[in-house]
């Protein structure tokens, strides 16, 4: 309990863990291969900033720009039966099952190719068949429903779990406590990861929670926790394996919080450092120093794994996609209007 | 072969019919290890089938309707049950929100085939929180099916169609049915669009609409109302969401008049539908006589016995407020 | 002395007014210290009134909602703030099973005079959890109070006569009519039960019904109509629960035709009760044609931008409605 | 953390706890009026039960009979300007803040003359100017509103509190869990009071929580708590003293919980042993030589405080009272029919 509090004290400083990562040990593939796909998640998401700020996309997009490390660290844990739910911050959840740009855009665009049959839009997307059953823009609306996959995993002899990606605010919502609880009970093997960016839209958690950590929840109902630094891709991966295989093999639910912040506002392309509370200009230039595609590539870059210039090639080549998904997402047809009707039931009369 | 059934008993024989045939169907809800929560509908299958398929659960309707949601999503095909409708507004969020647009908001790619059965358990002086059919609510949400039953066998078949559609069902079930009998034929599976309300008396003078414990009232006043020589056509309307008026509007035209009875309150409340789907349907000359909403008094549930007996109609009430309307 | 307002700025007002006025009331809800949650209107009220009054909160809709309940019967006046209604339904519970039916079950001895005020906020791209006004749905509930401000003086005054009131009231506004504006007489406290139904525009030939954006609809539409010599009345509903159809059936009386447009589904909803409360009130014969219903299509919000504009009724498609059903 | 652990294991085996209370210390007016308060509750509710299952009273009764020292153990420490709710087993809620025989009878017979003027019955009783705000029997319906009344208590200037009788089973809806996070963060005067008789009608706590004490939510949201006998009215009174002043002084929360058992099953008169799942004839007997009742009236007589005869006398004259107020109830008339209609709105119109 007092580790967790004294790294909890650290984790909320932006001004600790602001070194580059320690990458000895891992396979240069591996690290590759991370770094590739958080550096996609950035950049497609910045892709959306600007287009949204630009005005070309209709709908509010709620970025995860800084949170990275999270969903590719978990993501690394997970197979394409799995069961992952996530919210209305969801494009790095998704993209880190499946990094298709196109489908992303075409959605984020209201698409007939998008993830969704451009019928969701940025807070609503699903690609099932890459493990990514679902997200949607009410907060927790998902977690029992990743409480229900998973219980259905277990109960059809797989050794699949559900996954609810939840934050730090989805938290306060009662039907959270009741899943943590269900799961326990059942059991069902839930995985909650709680991306604690100390957020929720504009209020800061001290002013919301008696403490800063959320895993005393997961305390109460008995749930197997750990707290993580959020912007270290490998420590999430690590510690998080550990847990996950455990509801893998053992049909019971796992919590795992990991700090971090979210380099933009609450939605959109802002900054908003003003309208946020207990959000200073100071704290977001110290949290992009704790940038966990930073910390990663000059981590890779002091062991020799890559250059710069790799990775400068990385971003480009990355960028190009982007610009090639988006010309492919502008240009493609629009749901036709009759989808409007057809897609509410399951066409069964 | 005719085998004897009575309404509650239907319910369980659907349920025994779906756990047998499919292993996808597991059941979950408060009561289920108790054999006195949900009447004798779901007696010992908790030792018939295992506990594992049959989940008694913690008091937490919200997480346990998305649960049901969730499983759903996957193949499993949950029927959640809630022994009063009261209970599931804890619920409400995983129903309406999730459930009912799924299909919509993922493109159709993605089904919430999830059963929620909520049972009306009113009257015996529990008064206001327990006591509510919100069916007109759940009629008023795009992407929902609401079916109840009436007769024996659709309780039967409307529960055994709502677990394998794969659709969000409300199935609405009423204790006062529960002894009502019946000779069944054996079961055959029916897919969930086949429920469209029903002619089940045929009349020519007035149509009354009921659904659910209304219909019974409908078809008692119309007894009634049959030895005064006034010949009544009875409609029981099974499926309140999608909601399909044809057949109310070609009774309509013929017997000229119509009353609706429905268990829930009056303003924006499905009666209203009824009302509304069918004046819009017809010129005005082609009605005798103004339509009649017979529904609850405009208030909670009272406890008192007295007031309880005036709150709900029954068939008395029925006669009375029919004479009146149409000068009868 | 009048001042320019907007629908906006009359919620700030309103509330600025309560503020000053009253120390009973306080205003709780998600966004409250944030400038862009709710428009404009509820901008500085933290500064000005402190943060124990206007208090934001955890993302926990349910207890929010039953703490305002619970602090009006002490004799607070509460207002709860939801930024969009869809966040309400984790707070169904306390809304429906304990405002609505506290003053009843406890014999009228305690009334929870809580306001709970509901945003309508949709469009845009939103899709289906973010567009939502279940008005229809209070409307059902015996015990609640519907209030729904079209006119910039309603937005206003009715916020007033809500927070005022010993009931609980829905004091529900929409983020499409913040800007219409208007020139307003100074504040004078109205009582709650003034709001009835209001002709804001009086015609011959067909009444059209609304309420809230709706009514700017009928407005706007009708405004066209008399272009082509079709004389329209326009009525604002305003208060849906307790619902006083009187003024209705009159204008309706007169034009012999009518329409509703509401801003929910069709089915149960509150243009039903509309339409049904009129023809239950008149002989068929005293109507010229059968009446229209304008409504939600018949599914969740779509986000994508060219299902947004066929979904949400708008002036030309009430016009070609208007036109199909009345063979003008 | 360990010795509530230790202390739980005692209290939830019903061999423990059997021996009479050590009333010494105590003033006897204070034990006399305890004990008196508590057997009108318990006499009451056996007249409910047996006229229940006469037929006399037409809806369900929810009996406390074998908890009444947590209702009085607590409402000792209450006063008429505090804010009590309860839930659907509440007439020694009630009872313990006014024992008016007669207005609980006729409530429950559904009379005018009834604590809810006929219109709630059993489970809907409110007595508000003897500081019981109302019951309902919407699990947890009222847990938030005890917070909004605390939070009225406290903005009022007042050192009230608001109070929520809560059983076991209510800790499992979501919204209890929100109230424990709201209650401590704004903060507000809340008292959560968990009878925990360690079943929700049918389920024995053990097949819905993973642990068989609730205190830990309250560890959770850090809000103060305690755990309790609760079949022993001095503990609960000395130990919810402490917590209640707290709460009083401070505006904050606190959460006692209480470990007890009911002798009826979960509704009516019947001890429905066979349908409680793990609730067995050997338990209840047990149970019952813990009775709340019988270790304090013998604790009394074995310290010469009341004898034998006296206690005996007590009961006769609250039979007594008992029986008039019964005859008075049954008597007094219905509701009239207008007020079916008129009490839905306080009659603005
Ligand atoms: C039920 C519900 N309540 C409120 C909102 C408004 N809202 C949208 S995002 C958000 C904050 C959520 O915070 P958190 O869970 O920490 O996620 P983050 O935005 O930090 O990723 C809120 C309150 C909502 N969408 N749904
Ligand atoms: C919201 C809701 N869900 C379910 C029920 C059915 N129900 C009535 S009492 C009860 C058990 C409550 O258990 P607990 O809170 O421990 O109280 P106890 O009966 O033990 O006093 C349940 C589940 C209800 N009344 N309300
Ligand atoms: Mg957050
Ligand atoms: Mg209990």
């Amino acid at each position: 309990m007092n580790d967790k509090a004294d790294l909890l004290t650290r984790l909320i400083n932006p001004k600790e863990f602001q070194e580059p990562l320690d990458v000895s040990g891992y396979e240069s593939s591996f690290l590759y291969e991370t770094l590739y796909l958080m550096t996609q998640i950035r950049l497609a998401e910045e892709k959306l900033a600007s287009e949204r700020e630009f005005g070309t996309i209709g709908g509010p997009v709620h970025l995860s720009v800084g949170q990275e490390a999270m969903a590719v660290g978990i993501s690394k844990n997970l197979n394409k039966k799995d069961r992952v739910f996530g919210a209305h911050r969801s494009h790095s959840h998704i993209l880190s099952m499946n990094p298709d740009f196109h489908k992303l855009f075409a959605e984020v665009l209201g698409k007939e190719t998008g993830f969704s049959r451009g019928m969701g839009g940025s807070m609503h997307l699903t690609d099932k068949k890459n493990g990514f059953y679902g997200s949607v823009p009410i907060v927790s609306g998902t977690v029992p429903l990743a409480v229900g996959a998973a219980f259905d995993a277990r109960r059809s002899g797989t050794n699949n779990i559900g996954l609810a990606f939840i934050g730090d605010g989805a938290i306060e919502e009662g039907v959270v406590q009741e899943s943590l609880n269900l799961a326990k009970i059942l059991p069902s093997p839930t995985v909650f990861v709680v991306e604690n960016n100390l957020f929720a839209s504009h209020m800061n958690i001290s002013l919301r929670q008696p403490m800063r950590s959320t895993c005393r929840f997961a305390e109460a109902n008995k749930v197997e926790n750990l707290l993580v630094d959020g912007n270290n891709v490998l420590e999430v991966y690590e510690k998080s394996k550990v847990l996950i295989n455990n509801s893998r093999n053992d049909g019971t639910p796992c919590f795992i919080e990991g700090v971090t912040f979210r380099h933009y506002g609450h939605v959109d392309w802002r900054k908003d450092v003003d309208v946020g509370v207990d959000r200073s200009q100071e704290d977001i230039e110290e949290w992009m120093k704790r940038d966990p595609i930073q910390r990663l590539s000059i981590g890779m870059f002091e062991a020799a794994i890559i250059s710069k210039q790799d990775y400068q090639n990385i971003n480009d080549e990355i960028s190009q996609d982007i610009i090639s998904s988006w010309e492919k997402a502008i240009k493609d047809p629009y749901p036709t209007e009759d989808k409007l009707l057809t897609r509410v039931y399951c066409n069964e009369d | 072969m005719k085998t004897k059934e009575n309404y509650g008993s239907a319910i369980l024989s659907a349920f025994e019919y779906l756990l047998d045939n499919y292993p996808e169907v597991f059941v979950i809800g408060q009561g289920l290890w108790s054999p006195w929560y949900v009447g004798n509908t779901m007696k010992d299958l908790d030792s018939k089938f295992g506990k594992d398929r049959i989940i008694d659960t913690p008091v937490s309707e919200s997480a346990v309707t998305g649960l049901g949601v969730g499983a759903s999503l996957c193949g499993s095909k949950p029927i959640v049950v809630h022994p009063r409708i009261d209970f599931m507004l804890y619920a409400i969020d995983s129903i309406v929100n999730q459930a009912a647009k799924w299909s919509h908001m993922t493109g159709a790619q993605s089904h919430p085939g999830i059963t929620i059965r909520g049972i009306i358990n009113r009257g015996g002086e529990q008064g206001a929180q327990h006591s509510q059919s919100l069916h007109s609510w759940f009629a008023h949400i795009p992407g929902l099916r609401v079916l109840m039953p009436y007769s024996v066998a659709d309780a039967r078949d409307m529960l055994i169609a709502a677990a394998l559609s794969k659709d969000p069902v409300m199935y609405i079930d009423d204790r006062w049915l529960y002894d009502t009998k019946d000779e069944l034929d054996p079961i055959s599976e029916k897919s969930i669009s086949e429920f469209k309300p029903k002619i089940i008396k045929y009349g020519e003078d007035l149509t009354i609409i009921g659904s659910s414990f209304s219909t019974k009232l409908a078809l008692g006043a119309s007894l009634e109302l049959e030895k005064e020589r006034i010949s009544v056509e009875v409609i029981d309307i099974r499926t309140l969401n999608p909601f399909d008026s044809k057949l109310l509007i070609e009774s309509v035209k013929k017997t000229k008049r119509f009353a609706v009875i429905d268990g829930g309150w009056k303003n924006s409340g499905f009666s209203a539908e009824v009302t509304s789907s069918i004046v819009e349907s017809m010129e005005p000359n082609q009605l005798l006589s103004k339509p009649l909403r017979i529904t609850l008094a405009n208030s909670p549930a009272p406890t008192s016995k007295p007031l309880e007996d005036i709150y709900f109609p029954n068939i008395s009430s029925v006669i009375r407020d029919i004479k009146a309307n149409f000068f009868l």
